[in-house]
């Protein structure tokens, strides 16, 4: 079943002099529910781009962005509300994504509060402390700012944020990128605990492909702005069709000193 | 890499300390006069007595005495509340016009954020003082057109730069985190914007009273503030400027009172931003 | 050159050669408020000629610093204990004598090439300012810039020797960035995470490159880099720091194989693989700790599981192990794996 | 678009700009005039004025009009460069501000080279020495000298080094018998126009000491502006990498550092220009020069009201076209917001 389907979209943005520079070009895909779809690319793929406009933080210039019957652009109130339930979003960056003026506990009961979900404050916090406890972190820290907390909690506030308001759909654009090796595997992890414990469908961005061979059962490679390929984690890492995406992978050091020099005499020959 | 933040935040602290403890018996000492000095001042003060007239500092006059025969320290004292007062008038008059619009320019449609700043751009072009000084003159000298004129002259700085961080914050990931979650306009503003962009406007509200302080001086001492038998510290400086020659204490009283106040008010407003800046704050 | 590659492309060590770089007990210090914290505590490694080392760690770990160290470039900080290269003590030099090392002996590449260019110097002016520092004339050290490029296989180099560092591309820059630390014929290229900031075509690139002009110039390299990857494609020998001192050191082949240190074990486990499948990743719990709150006893202590008390008290040194050095009061099985 | 259209187009904008603000501080000085308390027929005609007399008055100057027709009439003088009559010189506006000008101008200028002179110096040396004593000592400077009213400091100054040491004269511009023919009306100008050393010394000196106080307070400002973005300059990274080629402190400093911290400092002395001839009204005022400032100062003393409005309008325009200059000079100094504003070359 489809749940999510972007049909044709395209985003050019203004710029300073010369003509506007197209970011997306004519990109359509489908998330289906329950599966975890990859979306690739090099700096300037235009995937986080994609997230935005899938989020309704853009607006596309034309195609359709619908998410289980809503048209995401042009949404609003009761429809609106609904999307913002059970769409939501982790960051990358896990210092500028958490509002620093609020405690763990108010970020994480925020989707709570503002849907009216939990209206009674002692319930929202017991919640809070719940969610926090699920995802890892000490509930006795529920007060505490968001600066007294390491990159990888706060990907983990992050996260239980996210799920507060139960939803269908988690976005996550580049969510480990910015944290050091031994964390990352914890927060990867935690996100595949999180999915099969809520039931998620998750679309996630990332330049790493190792990290999206590791969770995709789909995986989209995008290229200034277009769809290169797509296929299952099988295809794409096992048969990859395009140069493009052939070029991506070998191109992706292993951390293995007898396969990286049997790669590398290999190029040599070649 | 990670480790410069966290070295920066702990350095100044112990400045600080030092300065911060110079800084907080200053502003203690002005708020102190203003709030007492009145008070406490001796009847005498506002009665001229042509005999006593411009003595040299004394033991029963320790800044001597003025034309007037008056104390200059009590004046100084006395003129405390004026100033301060005034001062934080006018820096609060315009910090709220600054507010409004910046508000209204970060979070309204495009074209008014465009016709607002460039209203702004004007009122930054123009030099302020001149501009202050044109009002207060067409009001007719005295203390209150001088507040009127700075109130209304003083907005776009704080306009402008509120504004730029305003925008600055709306661009931050946790802004567009609010968004997903679905926060309303008006919590977007009220409790992840504007939360984290007053920070610059209280560090501005705090320097600007001792730029104001100087300007208001200025204003009365070239005739269109305070008038002199004020004791407006501009005003008794205007009063006194015929006497330096011969009584330079008249003089000498009053500019360190103001020299005082606006060091004071300008590093008050360093260390809150030393303080208050994310940046420079302990992550522990 | 005296060393032959072997067939693993690794030069062979030659017996009672010195060293190029070596390195012992280096402390690097900063004051905070009274105290003075070891940001780089007790650091000791050689590197020889054409030798490839790769320098990995974590955030916090003191990777760079140590690399800023060698240069004397970390100015509020004070390091100690001794660095010898290419016989002379870096620690002991006259600031001048110190500048001639900058750029002359040891060359470095550093990691965000936008930040590291100066933003207002077109980019031959910055290239050849290497050599315009020791006296050579405007004319030779622009042939020579034009010629480093040429070497870095920048198309077109002549005309982008007047072009400003925001006109480049990611990987123009990095090789810029390059040809500044080439152009005085160093005998040490230190590269502080010079890919971190490219994407992985890009980034491969230039690894490719830099695997050619160390390997043709007989360069000693020192990586700092915390991708595992590249440390396998790249270094003949790895050392893996964690807050503030080496844990392991030894050839990329035995350690990748089997690591003798918990955390290196813990890092190889971590990292998701392009190659292979996997259901689930083996993560080690806990977070690198901040310069400030180190751990007494071994500092990795609190996130190992193969800790007993001895770990909690008493700081492991590094001491030779099989070939190899690790710091570690029970190290993992010799074959692990 | 093309290179030469956008900045056809940027100038365009900033004019545009320019223009609005004269329109407002125009419209301002309207606003001004008809705040001013009391019936400005009255005050016209002076206090002991007839009704008819008065009544009179007011239709010669049109105030019997409507006040959008008023409004219209205003610009109509304004536009024919009528700022009105002073009442206490019997000339008009203009032609006041035109004899009194350079005289301020000069101040100005002289304030400025001396401010820059001294401020960017210090603040290298600082920046050079972070944290050490001569750093400590010039910031302590800056944040005393930064506190000082102009006036006062002026007065003090004037007391110290010209009455009681008679080190310079005390006021004025030029000692008895010693001025130049006048050409430029700026003393030292004109006495170098004439080739007259002995009549240039005699300027700088009575020059020197006012451009002095008026540049304390504002060379504070570029020096604190300078330190700051020299020490965030020289905490980047391209600042390392030009110490690991081996540079020279020095190099590091005025080569790399300088030019890449300049850029907030030039637009600070560009608005310092403005505020500094608002500010050169209470020094002129003090050393009694023959310029803009006395003018107003005595202006307001006479309520001569369209003098003064007629000097704020006039600064006013002036500043904005210095604001113009300036802007357009930083365009063609820093090629990055070259780039910015026009695209790569």
């Amino acid at each position: 079943m489809k749940l999510f389907t972007l049909d044709s979209v395209c985003k050019s943005f203004a710029a300073k002099t010369g003509n506007p520079t197209r970011v997306l070009n004519d990109v359509s895909f489908d998330v289906a529910t329950g599966e975890t779809l990859g979306l690739v690319g090099e700096s300037g793929s235009g995937k986080s781009t994609i997230a935005k406009c899938m989020l309704k933080l853009l607006r596309p210039d034309s195609g359709s962005v619908v998410f289980d019957g809503i048209d995401v652009p042009n949404a609003r109130g009761a429809e609106l509300s609904r999307f913002r339930r059970e769409v939501q979003l982790v960051f990358q960056d896990p210092y500028g994504s958490l509002n620093p003026r609020m405690t763990a506990g108010e970020l994480i009961a925020e989707g709570l509060l503002v849907h009216g979900l939990e209206p009674n404050g002692a319930a929202r916090r017991r919640q809070a402390q719940h969610l926090m406890g699920l995802v890892g972190l000490d509930p006795d820290n529920i007060d505490r700012y968001p600066n007294s907390f390491s990159g990888g909690q706060r990907q983990r506030i992050a996260i239980a944020r996210a799920l507060a308001c139960r939803p269908r759909l988690l976005v996550c654009d580049e969510p480990v990128a910015a944290l050091d090796v031994s964390v990352q595997a914890q927060v990867i992890n935690l996100l595949q605990d999180m999915r099969a414990e809520f039931d998620l469908t998750v679309v996630f961005i990332a330049h790493d492909l190792a990290v999206v061979r590791h969770l995709c059962q789909r995986i989209i490679v995008l290229h200034r702005g277009e769809i290169v390929e797509q296929g299952s984690r099988e295809e794409i890492f096992g048969n990859p069709r395009m140069p493009y995406t052939q070029s991506l992978l070998a191109a992706v050091p292993i951390p293995d000193p007898v396969l990286a020099q049997r790669r590398r005499t290999a190029v040599q020959e070649a | 890499m990670s480790l410069a933040p966290a070295i920066r935040m702990r350095t100044p602290r112990v400045k600080i300390s030092f300065q911060g403890a110079c800084v907080s018996l200053l502003i203690a000492l002005l708020v102190f006069a203003a709030l007492f000095g009145p008070m406490l001042a001796p009847e005498a003060i506002y009665r001229s007595d042509i005999l006593s007239s411009l003595q040299p500092p004394s033991a029963a006059h320790w800044l001597g005495t003025d034309d007037q025969g008056r104390d200059v320290l009590w004046r100084v004292i006395v003129g405390t509340r004026t100033t301060l007062l005034s001062a934080i008038a006018i820096v609060t008059a315009y910090s709220l016009i600054g507010v409004a619009v910046a508000t209204i320019a970060a979070s309204g449609p495009r074209w008014l954020d465009e016709a607002l700043m460039r209203v702004t751009d004007v009122g930054l072009s123009l030099p302020s003082m001149i501009v202050a000084l044109g009002f207060a003159a067409a009001l007719g000298p005295s203390l209150q057109s001088a507040i009127i004129a700075q109130s209304i002259t003083g907005w776009p700085i704080t306009a402008r730069i509120l504004r730029n961080v305003m925008h600055q914050t709306m661009e931050a990931p946790f802004v567009a985190g609010a968004h997903v979650i679905g926060v309303s306009r008006w919590r977007l503003m009220t409790r992840h914007v504007l939360p984290n962009s007053l920070d610059v406007l209280i560090v501005k509200w705090t320097s600007d009273i001792g730029g104001t302080v100087l300007i208001l001086s200025s204003l009365s001492f070239i005739g269109v503030g305070a008038q002199p038998p004020s004791t407006e510290w501009g005003a008794m400086i205007a009063g006194a400027r015929g006497y330096v020659s011969t009584a330079w204490w008249t003089v000498l009283a009053p500019g360190i009172a103001l020299a005082i106040t606006s060091v004071a008010f300008g590093l008050l407003g360093d260390m809150i931003q030393a303080w208050r800046d994310p940046s420079l704050r302990e992550s522990r | 050159m005296m060393m032959q590659p072997n067939p693993a492309g690794r030069p062979a060590p030659v017996p009672g050669e010195a060293p190029l770089l070596s390195v012992d007990n280096l402390c690097v210090s900063i004051r905070v408020d009274d105290r003075s914290v070891n940001i780089v505590d007790g650091v000791s490694f050689s590197i020889r000629r054409g030798e490839r080392v790769a320098l990995v760690g974590e955030s916090g770990s003191g990777k760079s610093v140590t690399a800023r160290a060698l240069m004397r470039l970390e100015r509020r900080m004070k390091a100690t204990g001794s660095i010898v290269c290419d016989g002379r003590d870096i620690l002991k030099l006259s600031d001048g004598e110190m500048r001639r090392v900058r750029g002359g002996t040891i060359g470095m590449v550093f990691q965000d090439p936008m930040s590291f260019l100066d933003p207002l110097r077109t980019i031959g002016d910055q290239i050849a300012e290497t050599l315009r520092i020791r006296g050579v004339s405007r004319r030779d050290a622009e042939r020579k810039a034009l010629h480093i490029l040429d070497e870095l296989k920048v198309e077109r180099a002549a005309e982008r020797l007047t072009a400003y560092p925001h006109e480049f591309s990611g990987g123009m820059r990095q090789r810029v960035v390059l040809a500044m630390a080439l152009i005085g014929d160093p005998r040490l290229l230190i590269a502080d995470e010079p890919t971190t900031a490219l994407d992985v075509r890009v980034q491969d690139q230039v690894l490719a490159l830099l695997d050619e002009i160390s390997r043709s110039r007989g360069l000693s390299v020192l990586f700092i880099t915390h991708d595992l990857g590249i440390v396998a494609g790249f270094a003949d020998r790895v050392m893996v720091m964690y807050a503030g001192s080496v844990v392991e050191d030894g050839d990329v082949y035995s350690t990748f194989a089997a690591p003798r240190h918990p955390y290196t074990r813990g890092l190889l486990d971590a990292v998701p693989r392009i190659d292979r499948d996997s259901d689930r990743l083996a993560s080690i719990r806990g977070t690198p700790p901040h310069v400030f709150a180190r751990p007494q006893g071994c500092p990795f202590h609190p996130r190992c599981d193969r800790a007993f008390e001895r770990c909690v008290i008493e700081r492991p040194v590094l001491r030779e192990l099989g070939g190899m050095r690790v710091a570690c009061h029970r190290p993992e099985p010799e074959a692990a794996r | 678009m093309s290179r030469a259209r956008s900045y056809l187009w940027f100038f365009a904008k900033r004019l545009g700009t320019v223009v609005f603000a004269l329109w407002s501080l125009g419209s301002l000085v309207f606003l001004m005039i008809k705040v001013i308390p009391g019936d400005e027929a009255q005050i016209a005609a002076g206090p002991d004025a007839s009704p008819d007399q008065v009544a009179l008055v007011r239709q010669r100057l049109g105030l019997d009009a409507s006040v959008i027709v008023q409004y219209f009439r205003f610009w109509g003088r304004l536009l024919h460069g009528d700022l009105g009559t002073s009442i206490t010189t019997f000339q008009p506006v203009l032609l006041d501000l035109e004899r009194t000008l350079p005289s301020t101008l000069e101040l100005v200028v002289v304030a400025m080279l001396i401010n820059l002179s001294v401020s960017i110096p210090a603040g290298l040396i600082a920046a050079a020495r972070r944290g050490g004593r001569t750093d400590g000592l010039f910031r302590v400077l800056a944040v005393i000298l930064g506190g000082m009213p102009a006036f006062w400091l002026a007065l003090m100054l004037q007391y110290l080094l010209a009455a009681r040491y008679r080190l310079l004269p005390i006021s004025g511009q030029n000692s008895y018998g010693m001025e130049p023919p006048r050409w430029t009306g700026v003393p030292t100008l004109d006495a170098i126009a004439a080739g007259n050393m002995a009549s240039l010394l005699d300027a700088l000196t009575y020059i020197v000491l006012p451009a002095a106080v008026l540049a304390v307070l504002y060379s504070t400002q570029i020096f604190r502006a300078l330190r700051t973005s020299l020490l965030g300059v020289l905490e980047s990274d391209f600042i390392m990498a030009v110490r690991a080629k081996g540079a020279t402190e020095r190099r590091v400093l005025i080569g790399h550092a300088f030019p890449n911290s300049i850029n907030p400092v030039l637009t600070l002395a560009g608005t310092q220009l403005g505020a500094m001839i608002g500010a050169a009204v209470l020094v002129e005022t003090v050393f009694a020069r023959r310029g803009i400032g006395t003018y107003m100062f005595n202006a307001v003393a006479q309520k001569d009201m369209y003098a003064v409005l007629g000097s704020v309008l006039f600064i006013g325009a002036i500043v904005c076209l210095i604001n113009l200059v300036v802007d357009v000079l930083q365009i063609v100094v820093d090629p990055r917001i070259r780039a910015a504003q026009f695209g790569r070359s």
